[in-house]
């Protein structure tokens, strides 16, 4: 084992100094959406009220910095745009609570912007927990009515239902009746997802950690999904392009958002959409660059101390 | 309520119904105990096979045409059997479910035995062990506490603290106050790690060490916003606005298209190349357990 | 609508790909295809054929890691992977993990090995004892080296680290299904100087292993480990017929490609042909070129085998309605 | 709860957090008895939460309403009960008997409907993940016009969407070959002599390195999100927040 360089504990130290120190400092970053995170900003935003989404949400505490800003984000489009969604999860058994600790987040901001607040029940319900992810996502997509169809929950009167019985479930019969499948996850729920839903010829989504985004991005290129987002910088793509659109020239004739990827414009959502993203995304910035600095230094030593071997033989 | 064999009306008799099948359930306990060292083998993978056999059935016979189970009939022989199949699909996911979930406990019963045995026998650190179980045994407790106040009173809105009694909040303390916080912070480990681990490591010591360095660091730089953008207006105004050869050669080199090309043409392939070969290594592991060939999958 | 596209042969256009036999069919003969090349290479090598198997440098420094551990006296851990439940990943690291154990039982050095979940520590349990006794060592088995830690990811990395850090283990195996935690693992190994051998089924983790640890193994040779320990007939024949499938998949992958190339060439020739007749009115050209589009579809080509057409989504079909189940009944009243 | 008393829980709660943030990443300076302590609490909380969400989660729902059947409040049965559900209590029980000397074989029963389960799961999903993936290999790798090499911007849309240039015939086949070039590292069962295909294996290597390369760029990505999380955590909703009463 070879010792030597600079200590462990001062990396660690720089490290916790640059990921704290930018967070009291307010910087405008530039930024181009990746390809992905505008196909899925397209997506979304082609939902008409009234449609119905399949919304899983296999997060944890855990990821809460990446996945927590994809889940407010796409709450808040579909919120916004008045598209009915169903709830789900099946990574783990804090998924559910997680979630609906963010619905109730983007309520309470809806209500202090004088929006009206997502009702339950109406426009979403939840479908809770199911073990063993590939198994229930299978049973999902092969019968959602037997899948989803012990859940209960309180109708508007307080008196506990099938979910099926919600207004928001009404035409659903199989999986092929969502309009949009989308999975904010952490976990291996995309293979499965791909493995059993995607057969069936659904939409489908992913709003993914930044480990996963190679991985989706091959699912991406295949046409096996539509669109994603991925890591911090979905969460800042997506905060951006609800703010300012795509491609839409502001005052002084410049496009704040543009990209090639799509022809024409896509107007932005009025609302609250700044958040977690386009906080820690300058953030980022800094330990990555912290990050090429060590990896710098890391060559240059061992490039000197190949000279001096050389010069000594 | 019209009563079949297998539901029953609960204000019924299906208490008699639970009663009988608890009892057939442990006379096959029994028996299964009693089988002989020699039908051992064959036996699990009897049910090993049964359990596959369904999936594969379910894969394989061809299913009926936009077929709604619940409300409308089969036509013919070959769509009965796949109705039968579809409609069944969801009890048996829910088989798997429930027996995943029963094993649980398992899990606990185990740890409850190391850390009781290290109390008990006053082993190094033992005091450790006590702080484990205290931590469970009072989750479990407050939990449960919670849980049952939230059934008792299903009107009342339990996510709104207003309304939380002592175990409520105690269950968030414990739950979202810390266990959560824990999981991130155990998770936020990992970026420490990996700086030191880039420090350490990633060093262009072979061809091969440099290649992972290089596709690394592009990577990086095209992620931070304020990089691409810089480099990228400088290739744009390096084109110029002239709709010349060059000029469309250049615009090529941002790094935003660089990082895109490097990802859709390496990292794309060689992901799907690994994948594909562990999904055929999955595939054949499957087979040979299915078809009871591997030594872990029976006895 | 007639009843004889109901059948499961129907190849009515409208119908096409409403059931698997009827686009889908190549597919499901493709998975079929690999499970022919594996059980007949699985008879083949039973029946005493002597198949070869390549040199995969990772795995021969599997001996030499316990060796190391037991000439310090300290014990190997080996973590059979986060899979929950257990699947075919778990069982295949827990079976490289029996051929560790085997060497171990052999120089009676300790072991400890750490199970993500309930079911993976039954079944972790059992092979374990099972390999001290067909080594001739039951009395060597201590059960509580195969441990439950905990069923939360980072519970499990939590835990895993602190077990590395106070046993000192001269040795790690990390094989098997593994998350981020990977690089913790890694990381807290490497600091107290073990000699790790790493191989992770996910393709990202794999960077971070090749970083941290001194032998990895990547994607597929994971699955070759075993054969390759063993040489076990049957192991070896399926990774015969495995390599079989991936060579066909090869050769399927590079026709299509040529297939590809010659369609696309057409295709730009006629679509230049049509812009050239129709350059000066843009609707008309688009007209054109939709149409041509269609006819291009319809031909022949090997991604439209793979890539089955889907049928309408407002494809109703009409039947007799069932009768109420009986348990349901009450539902309606 | 009342208002103030909330906000005091509050305050203690993210209090704690801050604590067991802290001392579990106390490990990175050292392995030592603050982080021991937290890394037991952390074990055990996490233990005896999937003791209670095994039930209230799952099992509750999936099992027992099944087996119990439903009956509203008001007396009406919505659910019939499923009594053959009691069944899997025998075969759950099987898996406890691994701690029993004589009887250890039984565990592998419910093992076995687990992983026969599975394995058939597999065989199902093979073609959809594989074989679209399949279907993204096979491009065009000759150029359709071969005086173009790369795209030009004034060029017909209707054209461009067509026209297959140089260099993409070029990025085409490198995809290709990198997909193949794996593909073929991964081949076990030959001894390759012939040394085009040697290269060609080793060529496979490398262009895994690329590829991990690019999966290691994202990931740090990713990792450094959650230490910003965390350290937001600490000095913005902790300490600005809670304890200084700022922003």
């Amino acid at each position: 084992m070879k010792k030597g360089g600079i200590p462990k504990f001062v990396i660690y130290a720089l490290l916790i100094a640059c990921c704290s120190i930018p967070l009291f400092f307010k910087i405008p970053i530039p930024n181009k959406p990746s390809d992905p995170s505008v196909d899925f900003y397209k997506t979304l935003s082609a939902l008409k009220e009234g449609d119905v989404v399949l919304l899983g949400s296999d997060w944890t505490g855990s990821t809460r910095g990446e996945s927590k800003g994809h889940m407010k984000a796409i709450l808040r489009t579909l919120m916004r745009k008045n598209v009915k969604f169903v709830i789900w999860s099946s990574a783990d058994p804090q998924s559910p609570r997680a979630a609906l600790d963010v619905i109730a987040e983007v309520n309470a901001e809806r209500v202090a912007n004088k929006e009206e607040k997502f009702q339950r029940w109406t426009q979403w319900v939840s479908a809770g927990f199911y073990p063993n992810a590939d198994v229930a996502i299978n049973a999902v997509a092969q019968d959602v009515r037997t899948a989803f169809g012990s859940r209960r929950e309180n109708d508007t009167n307080g008196v506990q239902q099938q979910i099926f019985k919600s207004p928001v479930m009404q035409k659903i019969k199989s999986v092929t009746d969502f309009d949009l499948v989308i999975d904010v996850t952490a976990s291996k729920t995309t293979d499965f997802h791909v493995q059993f839903i995607s057969a069936k010829n659904v939409p489908l989504m992913f709003a993914v950690t930044g480990v996963m985004v190679p991985e989706t991005q091959v699912f991406y290129n295949s046409n096996q999904i539509k669109g994603f987002i991925g890591g911090l910088k979905g969460v800042f793509d997506m905060e951006q392009m609800m703010e300012k659109g795509i491609n839409v020239k502001d005052a002084n004739g410049k496009i704040a958002v543009a990209s090639d990827k799509i022809s024409g414009e896509i107007a932005p959502l009025p609302g609250v959409s700044v958040g977690q993203g386009t906080k820690y995304y300058p953030t980022l910035h800094v330990a990555l660059l912290l990050m090429i600095i060590m990896i710098g230094i890391g060559n240059y030593e061992m490039i000197s101390a190949r000279k001096r071997q050389k010069g000594n033989g | 309520m019209n009563d079949t064999i297998w539901a029953r009306n609960p204000q019924g008799d299906l208490k008699m119904f639970i009663g009988g099948g608890l009892i057939l359930g442990i006379v096959l306990f029994f028996g299964v105990m009693q089988t002989p060292i020699q039908a051992r083998r064959p036996l699990v993978w009897l049910v090993t096979f049964l359990s596959g056999g369904f999936m594969v059935a379910y894969t394989y016979w061809p299913k009926p045409i936009n077929f709604d189970a619940k409300t409308e009939l089969p036509k013919n022989g070959v769509e009965t059997v796949g109705s039968f199949l579809q409609q069944s699909f969801g009890v048996v996911s829910s088989f798997v479910q429930i027996i995943a979930a029963f094993l649980l406990g398992l899990g606990i019963f185990s740890l409850l035995r190391i850390h009781l045995m290290n109390i008990a026998r006053q082993k190094k650190d033992w005091v450790f062990s006590v702080i484990l179980l205290v931590s469970m045994l009072s989750m479990i407790i407050f939990g449960y506490w919670d849980f049952m106040i939230r059934q008792g009173e299903k009107a009342v809105d339990f996510d709104d603290p207003q309304f939380w009694r002592m175990p409520n909040m105690v269950r968030d303390f414990l739950f979202d106050g810390l266990l959560q916080q824990m999981d991130a912070a155990m998770f936020s480990i990992i970026a420490f790690f990996i700086l030191s681990a880039a420090y350490r490591a990633f060093r262009a010591r072979s061809v091969e060490a440099t290649i992972l360095l290089g596709t690394a660091l592009l990577v990086i730089l095209s992620l931070m916003g304020v990089v691409a953008g810089a480099w990228d207006d400088k290739v744009a105004a390096l084109a110029g606005d002239g709709k010349t050869g060059s000029a469309d050669f250049i615009m090529n080199f941002k790094i935003t298209e660089v990082a895109g090309w490097l990802k859709n043409t390496f990292q794309t392939p060689a992901i799907t190349g690994i994948k594909f070969g562990i999904g055929l290594g999955t595939i054949s592991m499957a087979l040979r357990i299915w078809l009871g060939l591997e030594k872990g999958g029976k006895a | 609508m007639p009843e004889k596209q109901l059948g499961a042969w129907s190849l009515d256009s409208q119908l096409l790909g409403a059931n698997y036999w009827d686009v889908g069919w190549f597919g499901l003969l493709f998975t079929l295809m690999i499970i022919v090349f594996i059980v007949f290479n699985v008879k083949r090598a039973k029946k005493g054929d002597n198949l070869f198997i390549r040199r995969i440098s990772g795995l021969n420094a599997i001996d030499e890691a316990v060796g190391r551990a037991t000439e310090m006296g300290r014990p190997v851990l080996m973590v059979p992977g986060l899979s929950d439940p257990v699947n075919a990943t778990a069982v295949q690291a827990i079976n490289i993990c029996a051929h560790v154990a085997k060497t171990a039982a052999k120089f009676s050095n300790p072991i400890i090995m750490c199970a993500y979940s309930a079911s993976m520590f039954t079944l972790a349990q059992e092979v374990i004892r099972d390999t001290y006794q067909s080594e001739g060592y039951p009395e060597r088995f201590d059960p509580d080296s195969v441990r439950f830690i905990s069923d939360r990811q980072f519970a499990f990395a939590a835990g895993v680290s602190g077990i590395i850090h106070r046993e000192q283990t001269a040795a790690a195996f990390f094989l098997g299904e593994f998350y981020a935690e990977s690089l913790i693992f890694a990381e807290t190994a490497n600091s107290i100087g073990a000699i790790q051998v790493a191989s992770s089924t996910e393709a990202t983790q794999t960077p971070f292993f090749i970083a941290a640890c001194d032998y990895v193994l990547i994607g597929d040779e994971f699955y070759a480990a075993s054969a390759y320990l063993t040489r076990d007939p049957i192991m070896v024949g399926s990774l015969v017929g495995q390599d079989w499938s991936k060579m066909t998949a090869i050769a399927f992958i590079a026709i299509g490609c040529l297939n590809a190339s010659v369609m696309q060439c057409n295709i730009a020739a006629q679509t230049e042909e049509i812009y050239e007749t129709h350059k000066s009115n843009p609707k008309e050209l688009a007209d054109a070129l939709e149409d041509a589009q269609k006819l291009q579809k319809n031909n022949f080509s090997i991604p439209r085998l793979i890539k089955a057409d889907k049928p309408p989504k407002d494809l109703k079909i009409d039947r007799e309605k069932a009768p109420e189940e009986p348990g349901k009944e009450a539902e309606t009243k | 709860m009342k208002p103030e008393q909330i906000e005091v829980y509050r305050t203690i709660a993210a209090g704690a957090g801050v604590l067991a943030t802290i001392g579990l990443l106390s490990v990175l300076y050292k392995e030592n008895k603050f982080y021991r302590v937290f890394e037991h609490i952390f074990l055990g909380l996490a233990a005896g939460w999937s003791a209670v969400a095994v039930w209230t989660e799952s099992l509750r729902e999936i099992w027992w309403d099944k087996l119990t059947g439903v009956v509203e409040t008001t007396g009406a049965v919505t659910e019939p009960g499923r009594w053959a559900y009691i069944l899997l209590v025998p075969i759950g029980a099987m898996g406890y008997m691994v701690f029993s000397r004589k009887h250890n074989w039984m565990a592998k029963i419910p093992m076995g409907i687990l992983l026969g389960i599975w394995s058939g799961l597999q065989i199902q999903s093979f073609w959809t993940v594989y074989g679209p993936q399949m279907k993204q290999g096979m491009l065009p790798i000759i150029p359709t016009s071969f005086d173009k090499f790369i795209v030009r911007s004034d060029a017909p849309p209707e054209l461009a969407a067509v026209t297959i240039t140089w260099s993409q015939a070029i990025s085409n086949f490198l995809f290709v070959f990198t997909l193949l070039s794996v593909l073929s590292y991964f081949l076990f069962s030959f001894e390759v002599k012939n040394r085009a295909l040697k290269n060609f294996n080793v060529a496979g290597r490398y262009l895994l390195m690329i590829g991990f390369g690019a999966i290691f760029g994202s990931t740090v990505m990713m990792r450094f999100s959650l230490v910003i999380d965390r350290m937001y955590f600490i000095w913005d909703e902790f300490l600005m927040k809670r304890i200084l009463h700022m922003g």
